[in-house]
């Protein structure tokens, strides 16, 4: 049953992060590749890291898997924001929309 | 004893840089720190010698793991005496720039950088573990880089361009070189490999070792990879690259004798026939080289070329003889060289310039210096019975043995274009008249002027005492020699744990007599 | 499996060597970091690879499971990293001294060292 | 180790590893230099799930402390990359622009 | 008092990280920590911890869902052949104020459907966000108003 | 770069840097780690730091100059080295009592030392080129 | 002389060779060993010094002309500025001299001999403000200095036939060394040190060059001592080398043109101190001749010249050294009525200048009487030559004699100031002068006994020579001596018009100095040449050399390898998995975008991608530690370089290498890559021996008290590496701020905070 479960999460979370890069190949312009790689990006990398907890379950395991997931949400929207900071910064063309001054 | 012994040489002098680090504000302090670390050095190196000469061989495999699984520090006669000549060097340099930098703002951190090249270069002597040399060759090589680029202008900055570009090459190969080996035996302990390299087939054993040449000889600036030298040398200050002239290069060959005797069969790896050529090119190129300069820093730098020829001659030779003139020739050749660049320096710095055409009448204003020149330099251009002419006659004497003619013309022809080079010097610097535009001369304190001769002088009185006492240094060359080529001893020794006794008791006194 | 990594070290290394032939510096350093990584996975490769068991000795054992990677070449490659990383790091610096001061970073524009003044 | 688990592994490598050179085309085209920097943000994740699928490979729980440092230092470079765009005149801040070379 | 909680935190994850629960080990963890702290000395402003764990629960529940679901609007535009989105950049009016509410919001915006913080503004009074889906800007300010910043506000204030 | 939301994450991710540097640099003897790669992590940490607040800020939270941790690192490296001799063993062999050895000193000095050197070139080129 | 000091030196350096002199005529009674000691016997190099027949009559000549020359110079030199160094100089060489011709040993011999060369580098530069002085002190340094350096490799191959170096034991074993394959070339080696040092033709011009220097050591190195340690290594190896006919042959050939030549040139002179220089030249030809002729009678005439020739020519040399003082020229035209202020040293000059011609009763005519007899015995080309020679000789002693001293005192010649107030100058050529006449006149049987005998006993063991006797009636030498005066008389007359015919006919024939120059030249173009090739200053050609070198290393042992199949290739075995086989593709991608990359940024990212890829490559190979470190060092150098980048493309394009080159760029490395992958390839085939790494694992725990295998290496397997390592890095941090900050480096890294600055 475990093993179903870590192969389930194992599996959506590599689904997330492939498409999350197919999304940065894919997507019109640099701020929605952003939304593509820090959202799906995030919940890949996640779902394979409690993939890792699950199959393990051994609490040096866990606390590490915990540990990443904690981190990278933490981190992930704040290099997200510095790089959108820096486009704003650079008056980088949106693909299209329009912008608030 | 011998583990307090064998490790000082690396300890007192990082524990002085990093105790001249600490006293970054406070120049005299940093100034008797470096004195105190540069005098402890050559009591421990005399304290060293003296113990190798008596009781032979010593061996330390630090953390208690024997060779070949930990790393050991193999004091024979060869490494032993050459940290003593390197701490003389690190003496007389120390002494030096307590005058000639005493005035830039990077003064402690020079002081610094100077014990950790002296700990890289002696470390370099002593280990028996060749990626521990590998190791030692990095501190070497990153404290010249930083001596390299202190307070540099712009055109040392170009110059540490070309050395840096350069000399990283040949770390990178010489790593390379570490890893086959170590793929190929499995081991890492010089004395290991001797036995383990001869199982190797031959062509992996020539490829491993060649890749080994090739590093080494750009360390040693063997044709025809001794471009980084002459490109940077000359533009800095005379204290260090009197420093890098006297040990770096030697310690390329101190690690191709080494390398080539003990790890590799010169013979059996093949290369010997190339490495008579080198050496033949190394000489004449580099002679050449000088003959068209006008600088004297850069005149002495193509001559470190023409000499390490003379030294790669030894060794490419392969005979105990030959390798005896090789070491003889290393040991005389740091003390000169180092004094040669020193007195240029005293020349630069009391007219302003180390440029022939610049200088003049130094044999008038100063005489005394005229002397001291003249015992380097026609001791370099192998006049006897200075102590550069006993390394030539060893080295030709045993290529006419091994009727190596060609190589022994080489040699001799080599040896008319370095009394050119050298009665250029002195015919332009001592004797020319000063040429009436050049500004007029420095003077100095007394003080001053004692910090700058006080070396110059100690080293020239060791020239000669060489030169007058070559039996002692003969067979200490002689022995170190006969060690290398047969090496088992070593072998045993490093292998079997213990410190067993292995050469001829010396007439002490000699060499201890040479180092005062 | 090493035969891989034999191609993949020589590419690296051709790769590398091709950019520290150029004449900009910094694509020299760009070539330099190559080889570096190359040298160090050929020491990896030297000391023959083995999959996924580390050199580990687990809390109740004396030994580490059987087939344990070779570690002594592990600790040689982290010490040549380290050595490595201190080496580029003065070499980045230093070209961009060089850049600064001689106003170029093509190194075959660097003269000032080897012109008789 | 059992069917499911062999497939989800095998899955997971072929994913990641597809993924990352998508990411590293990405990296490649740019075109401006934010997209670059996204890309290699990318990549680290990607490296971090490759570490974990790894990890439950080979059960070797070692590797989860790679897994760790990656992601504390793949940040580091990523703001790195952030403000040395944000620093950049307007003008270089597109294509080809911090070129040290002619073409 | 703040900084003690997160001091004694810090040595639980110390323990958690060994895999080791003995007292050496969370005193270890604590001096650890201690000097991190005082090597960074994190927080101005100190919010108090305990009560709010309620209400910190609920928001990460709503913040994990909306996660989820705003991957899947993501993976949705990536994998249909056509572009959904019709981007813009609003600006948010914030009325949280201190930096580490200011960091939450964003981040958790960040990370939830359609939107992307891009920077704060100088005077703190806007959220400068990147909406992909953002037919009407009031209606993201509101979501984001009302479902983020409300039960942020919840967490941090008495 | 003055951006609230980074500056006031990477004082919590610094923390947790730190942390991990001083775990890793204790465990490593048993678990991958050891004085190098926590010595590393530690740099980067404060260069987190460095990049969200400023470099006066770092030096000021290091107290002493990074040339010091250098300096003192090696000089506890060598100390560390140099022990066993008073013991009548060889240089830089390992001395414990319990669970503490001069190895696990030697660590701290090399950790010290990576910190203080590479910090001192950080800290330095960033000020020097912004 | 106010100094005191100076006098005490002046005084000192007068007597020593004075004192020797004595002590050398008091202690005689040859053939003895004066001194023995034991200086570097491993390599049979000892201070042996020994007196016999032969070096006695050097050695007495050297402290004995030495005597007066210092003397002399006391006199001479007072005007000059560095005249205790001259003296200084002077004893030096003296002393170096005395050295050569007393060595027992060939190797300590060649010490002195090269002594000799550097002091008298000295010398004949004393004159150092002038260009011409130090231009022809290196011209007589490089020559001799050439020769010296040929000779060494002489004497090492002698040593090595003989087995010895003691020279009395070479010589003892006489002419068994002929069949020795080196006998030819150690003769030939040998002889290029003699002839270079006696100024032998080719190599004769140094020794003009050499008049540069002040007239006390013309007087003494030019023509008592120095030239002629080459005639006294021919006759010590005479015994050696002397039956051969190659010694014959090239001595006598070379001695006598040598002669001849240099007579002519000697002719052609104007200034006086050439013509002597030149005639100096004349009489070393013919004893080299003399000694390459080698029989009892050739002997004899040898060892008569020697004495004769350096009392004469040290006398004339110090008269001339006068007649500069008195007018302050030497110039033969401008010279007229000295005879008014020089009048003892025109009597000096009168009794030398007859010898020199070879008029009876002089030591120089009975030396001459033996030359004819030698040369008669081997026909008349050599006495011819002979002939002329010393006919010239002649001529040239009426010409110095006649117009400077006797012709009257005329408004165009130099004028004079009287000098000989100082007895100095004048003592000295006086004393040369009567030992010219009383010599052979009174002295001749003492001469026989202590020099003749033993010397000739040396150099022809198994000869006897005969009596030597002033007057034996009328025979076929003198003839040839009065067809000689007679020659010499035309040859006076016909002077003032041969003279310009002579220059004209000479004038388009390369002179020495001028093949010299040439040659010198020459090396110094291929110097310039050989290093603008190879130190041309562009540093991509530096590094493109070196990586050339080392394919050719690489590729040298590969090629044996491959295709001479010398050890059969490996097989290649796949143990892979696809996401193996990814990577690897992955990382050579990432290599090449890093190559082809148009931005600095995407080479950056690229490197940091193959930074994550190298990662995993670790990772997958079980190396958890060093994948971290790579992440970390990877990552912190690309922090560092996203720092510095901006720095870094701010700048001036830099333009490509042309196609072509880069073409060369791809060969080389594409080469060198390959020969890496198949080295690697080779050692990574055969099965390895893990010795080391299981006495890790096994005492890992035990020893080390740690589970960390690699951890445990590091701090305490191998901790010594680490503590190496750690200090590169720090240093690598000080040299990384200090070539960034440049002059400000102290405050850089000493101060903690930036207010403190
Ligand atoms: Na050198
Ligand atoms: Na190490």
């Amino acid at each position: 049953m475990m093993e179903w479960i870590v192969a389930l999460c194992l599996i959506t979370g590599v689904l997330f992060s492939f498409f999350s890069a197919l999304g940065i190949l894919r997507m019109p312009d640099a701020y929605i590749r952003m939304h593509s790689s820090t959202k799906a990006g995030t919940i890949g990398v996640g779902l394979i890291m409690v993939a890792v907890a699950l199959h393990f379950h051994d609490t040096s395991v866990i606390s590490r898997a915990v540990g990443i997931i904690a981190f990278i949400l933490m981190t992930a929207p704040v290099a997200a924001q510095l790089l959108g900071k820096s486009l704003l910064m650079n008056n980088y063309k949106m693909w299209r929309g329009h912008q608030q001054d | 004893m011998m583990q307090w012994l064998l490790v000082m040489p690396i300890f007192i002098p990082l524990l002085t840089a990093t105790a001249c680090a600490f006293s970054f504000r406070k120049q005299s302090l940093s100034s008797v720190i470096s004195w105190t670390g540069a005098i402890a050095n050559l009591l421990v190196a005399i304290l060293l010698i003296q113990t190798v000469i008596s009781n032979g061989l010593q061996v330390t495999a630090f953390g208690d793991w024997k060779a070949p699984f930990g790393i050991v520090f193999v004091a024979d006669l060869l490494s032993s005496s050459m940290v003593l000549i390197t701490a003389i060097i690190g003496i007389a340099i120390v002494l030096y720039s307590t005058a000639d930098l005493r005035s830039k703002p990077f003064y402690a951190i020079y002081h610094s950088l100077i014990h950790a090249l002296l700990a890289g270069v002696m470390g370099s002597f002593l280990t028996g573990d060749i990626f521990n040399l590998y190791v030692f060759f990095e501190v070497m090589l990153i404290t010249s880089f930083g001596l390299m680029v202190l307070g540099a202008n712009k055109a040392q900055i170009d110059a540490a361009v070309k050395y840096v570009v350069l000399n990283l090459i040949s770390t990178m190969v010489f790593l390379l070189a570490i890893g086959l080996l170590y793929g190929a035996t499995g081991t890492l302990n010089m004395a290991d490999l001797h036995a383990k390299v001869a199982e190797l087939p031959d062509t992996t054993m020539m490829l491993i070792s060649g890749l080994f040449l090739f590093g080494f000889a750009i360390k040693a600036s063997a044709f025809p990879v001794f471009s980084w030298l002459p490109a940077s040398y000359h533009h800095l200050p005379s204290a260090i690259v009197a420093l890098y002239a006297a040990l770096l290069t030697k310690v390329g060959v101190y690690a191709l004798i080494r390398v080539f005797t003990i790890v590799f069969d010169l013979v059996d790896s093949g290369y010997q026939p190339l490495l008579i050529v080198i050496a033949g090119l190394t000489m004449l190129t580099g002679v050449l080289g000088a003959a068209s300069q006008f600088n004297i820093k850069r005149i002495l730098s193509f001559h470190i070329i023409s000499q390490i020829g003379y030294m790669l001659m030894g060794l490419a030779i392969y005979t105990p003889l030959a390798i005896t003139g090789a070491i003889f020739y290393i040991i005389h050749h740091i003390i000169v060289k180092a004094n040669l660049f020193l007195i240029g320096g005293f020349l630069k710095r009391k007219q302003g310039s180390d440029n022939l055409r610049e200088l003049g009448g130094a044999y008038s204003a100063m005489p005394w210096l005229a002397l001291l020149f003249l015992i380097p330099a026609f001791s370099l251009a192998g006049f006897p019975p200075l102590s550069g002419f006993w390394g030539k006659f060893l080295v030709i004497k045993a290529s006419l043995q091994t009727e190596e003619y060609l190589l022994a013309a080489t040699a001799l022809f080599v040896g008319l274009m370095t009394i050119y080079s050298m009665t250029k010097i002195w015919a332009e610097a001592f004797w020319k008249p000063l040429p009436e535009n050049a500004p007029a001369p420095v003077t100095l304190s007394w003080k001053e002027n004692c910090l700058y001769i006080t070396p110059i002088a100690a080293l020239a009185v060791i020239t000669i005492l060489i030169g007058f006492m070559v039996e002692p240094i003969y067979q200490l060359a002689e022995t170190s020699a006969m060690n290398l080529l047969n090496p088992q001893p070593y072998i045993n020794a490093v292998l079997g744990g213990d410190s067993i006794s292995h050469t001829a008791p010396l007439s002490a006194n000699g060499i201890a007599g040479g180092s005062h | 499996m090493e035969f891989l990594w034999c191609l993949v070290v020589g590419l690296m290394t051709a790769c590398g060597v091709f950019l520290m032939l150029e004449r900009h510096i910094v694509r020299f350093l760009f070539g330099m970091i190559l080889v570096s990584n190359a040298i160090n996975l050929a020491i990896f490769v030297a000391g023959r690879l083995t999959r996924g068991n580390p050199p580990l000795i687990a809390s109740d054992a004396l030994l580490p499971a059987a087939g344990y990677a070779n570690p002594l070449p592990q600790a040689l490659i982290l010490t040549a990293i380290v050595i490595g990383f201190g080496l580029l790091l003065f070499t980045l610096l230093l070209a961009y001294r060089a850049i600064k001061e001689l106003g170029t970073a093509d190194m075959d524009k660097m003269q000032h060292a080897e012109t008789e003044q | 180790m059992t069917d499911i688990m062999g497939f989800a592994i095998n899955f997971a490598f072929a994913g990641l590893l597809a993924g990352l050179a998508l990411a590293f085309i990405r990296l490649c085209k740019g075109p401006s230099l934010a997209d670059r920097v996204i890309a290699l943000d990318l990549i680290a994740f990607i490296t971090i799930g490759f570490i974990g699928v790894f990890t439950i490979y080979s059960n070797a729980t070692a590797f989860m402390d790679i897994a760790i440092t990656l992601a504390l230092v793949a940040f580091l470079s990523t703001i790195a990359f952030a403000r040395f765009i944000m620093r950049l005149p307007q003008s270089q801040s597109d294509e080809h622009s911090d070129s040290g070379e002619k073409s | 008092m703040n900084l003690f909680l997160l001091n004694i935190l810090l040595a639980f994850g110390w323990m958690l990280l060994n895999g080791n629960y003995a007292s050496t080990d969370f005193t270890i963890g604590f001096v650890v920590g201690f000097f991190a702290l005082l090597l960074t000395e994190p927080f101005r402003n100190k919010p108090h911890y305990g009560r709010k764990f309620l209400a910190a629960l609920k928001l990460l529940v709503v913040f994990l869902y909306k996660l989820l679901t705003s991957s899947l609007q993501v993976v949705w535009d990536v994998i249909t052949p056509t572009h959904l989105s019709h981007p813009a950049i609003i600006k948010v009016p914030l009325a949280v104020e201190s930096d580490l509410e200011i960091m939450l919001l964003a981040n958790i915006v960040s990370l939830t459907p359609g939107s992307l913080t891009l920077d704060v503004s100088e005077d703190r009074k806007f959220l400068i966000v990147h909406a992909m889906f953002s037919k009407d800007e009031q209606s993201v300010i509101d979501d984001i108003k009302t479902s983020l910043e409300r039960r942020i506000l919840e967490v941090t204030r008495d | 770069m003055s951006s609230i939301i980074f500056r006031t994450s990477a004082h919590i991710v610094t923390v947790l840097m730190l942390v991990f540097s001083v775990y890793l640099l204790l465990r490593g003897h048993n678990n991958p780690g050891g004085g190098f790669i926590a010595g590393l992590i530690a740099v980067i940490a404060f260069a987190l730091l460095m990049l969200a607040e400023t470099t006066d800020y770092v030096r000021q939270r290091l107290v002493y100059s990074p040339a010091a941790f250098a300096g003192s690192g090696i000089l506890i490296a060598l100390l560390a080295g140099l022990l066993p001799l008073f013991f009548g063993q060889p240089f830089l062999s390992g001395l414990w009592w319990g669970k503490i050895g001069s190895p696990l000193l030697f660590d701290i000095g090399i950790y010290l030392a990576v910190i203080g050197s590479v910090l001192m070139v950080l800290l330095n080129v960033e000020e020097e080129l912004s | 002389m106010q100094n005191p000091i100076l006098k005490l030196w002046l005084a000192f350096c007068t007597l020593l060779p004075l004192g020797i002199f004595l002590l050398i005529g008091a202690s005689y009674k040859p053939p003895e060993s004066l001194f023995y000691w034991s200086w570097i016997p491993s390599l049979d190099i000892n201070f042996s010094l020994r007196l016999d027949g032969l070096s006695v009559l050097f050695a007495s000549l050297i402290s004995g002309v030495g005597f007066l020359i210092q003397l002399y110079a006391v006199a001479y030199m007072k005007p000059y500025k560095g005249r205790a160094a001259f003296h200084l100089y002077l004893t030096l060489f003296m002393l170096a001299m005395l050295g050569l011709v007393l060595a027992d040993n060939l190797l300590l011999l060649f010490v002195f001999w090269e002594l000799t060369t550097l002091t008298s580098y000295l010398l004949i530069g004393f004159n150092h403000e002038k260009e011409i002085s130090r231009k022809n002190a290196l011209q007589a340094m490089l020559v001799t200095g050439s020769g010296g350096l040929a000779m060494l490799a002489g004497l090492i191959m002698l040593g090595e036939m003989a087995g010895t170096y003691s020279i009395s034991a070479i010589i003892t074993q006489g002419t068994s060394l002929v069949q020795h394959s080196w006998f030819t070339p150690s003769l030939l080696l040998i002889l290029l040190g003699a002839f270079t040092k006696s100024a032998q033709f080719p190599f004769h011009f140094w020794l003009p060059g050499a008049m540069a220097a002040p007239t006390p050591v013309s007087a003494y190195l030019h023509s008592s001592t120095m030239v002629k340690a080459g005639i006294y290594l021919l006759a010590r190896m005479l015994p050696v080398y002397g039956d051969s006919a190659l010694w014959f042959t090239l001595l006598c050939s070379a001695g006598a043109f040598t002669a001849l030549w240099c007579a002519i040139q000697a002719y052609r002179q104007t200034d006086l101190k050439l013509m002597l220089a030149f005639s100096t030249n004349v009489i070393l030809g013919q004893l080299v001749m003399l000694i390459g002729i080698g029989s009892s009678y050739a002997v004899t005439a040898a060892l008569l010249l020697i004495a004769a020739h350096s009392f004469y020519k040290a006398g004339l040399f110090m008269v001339v050294g006068n007649i500069d003082k008195a007018t302050g020229t030497r110039e033969y035209h401008e010279l007229a009525g000295l005879r008014a202020v020089l009048t003892i040293s025109f009597i000096a000059a009168l009794v030398t200048a007859a010898s020199k011609a070879g008029l009876p009763p002089s030591f120089g005519f009975l030396s001459k009487e033996y030359l004819y007899k030698a040369g008669l015995e081997f026909g008349w080309l050599l006495s011819g030559s002979m002939l002329l020679a010393n006919a010239i000789m002649v001529a040239l002693g009426l010409l110095i004699i006649i117009k400077p001293f006797l012709s009257p005192h005329h408004e165009k010649a130099a004028p004079m100031k009287a000098i000989e107030h100082n007895q100095l100058l004048w003592i000295p050529p006086i004393v040369l002068a009567l030992l010219s006449v009383v010599v052979p006149v009174a002295l001749l049987n003492w001469y026989q006994g202590l020099v003749i005998d033993p010397a000739a006993a040396v150099m022809l063991p198994d000869t006897q020579v005969k009596t030597v006797k002033l007057w034996e009636g009328f025979n076929l030498p003198l003839l040839l001596s009065a067809l000689t005066l007679i020659l010499g008389i035309v040859l006076y007359v016909v002077y003032p018009r041969l003279k310009p015919r002579l220059d004209q006919l000479m004038s388009g024939l390369p002179s020495g100095p001028g093949v010299y120059q040439h040659i010198l030249n020459a090396v110094i173009k291929l110097a310039n040449w050989q290093t603008r090739i190879l130190q041309h200053g562009h540093l991509t050609q530096y590094s493109l050399q070196f990586f050339i070198v080392l394919l050719a290393f690489l590729g040298t042992a590969l090629w044996k390898i491959v295709l001479w199949q010398v050890h059969p290739l490996p097989s290649i075995e796949l143990d892979l998995y696809y996401y193996d086989i990814i990577l690897a593709a992955f990382l050579v991608i990432a290599a090449f975008v890093v190559v082809k990359a148009r931005t600095l940024l995407l080479a950056v990212a690229a490197l940091g991608t193959i930074g994550f890829l190298t990662t995993m490559v670790f990772l997958v190979y079980s190396a958890p530690d060093v994948a971290k470190t790579q992440l970390l060092v990877e990552t912190l150098m690309v922090v560092f370089i996203a720092i510095v980048l901006r720095h870094l493309s701010a700048v001036n394009s830099v333009p490509r290498h042309s196609t072509s080159r880069r073409l060369v760029h791809a060969c080389v490395a594409i080469g060198i890559g390959v020969s890496i992958s198949l080295a690697l390839w080779i050692i990574t085939a055969t099965p390895m021996n893990q010795e080391i790494s299981e006495f890790y694992a096994q005492t890992s725990v035990s020893g080390g008290k740690g589970r960390n295998i690699v951890n445990v290496i590091l701090v305490d397997f191998r901790a010594f590496d680490t503590l190496g390592e750690a200090v590169v890095v720090v240093i690598a941090g000080l040299a990384a701020v200090a070539v960034m900050a440049g002059k400000r480096i102290n405050k850089l890294v000493s101060e903690s905070t930036r207010e403190n600055r």
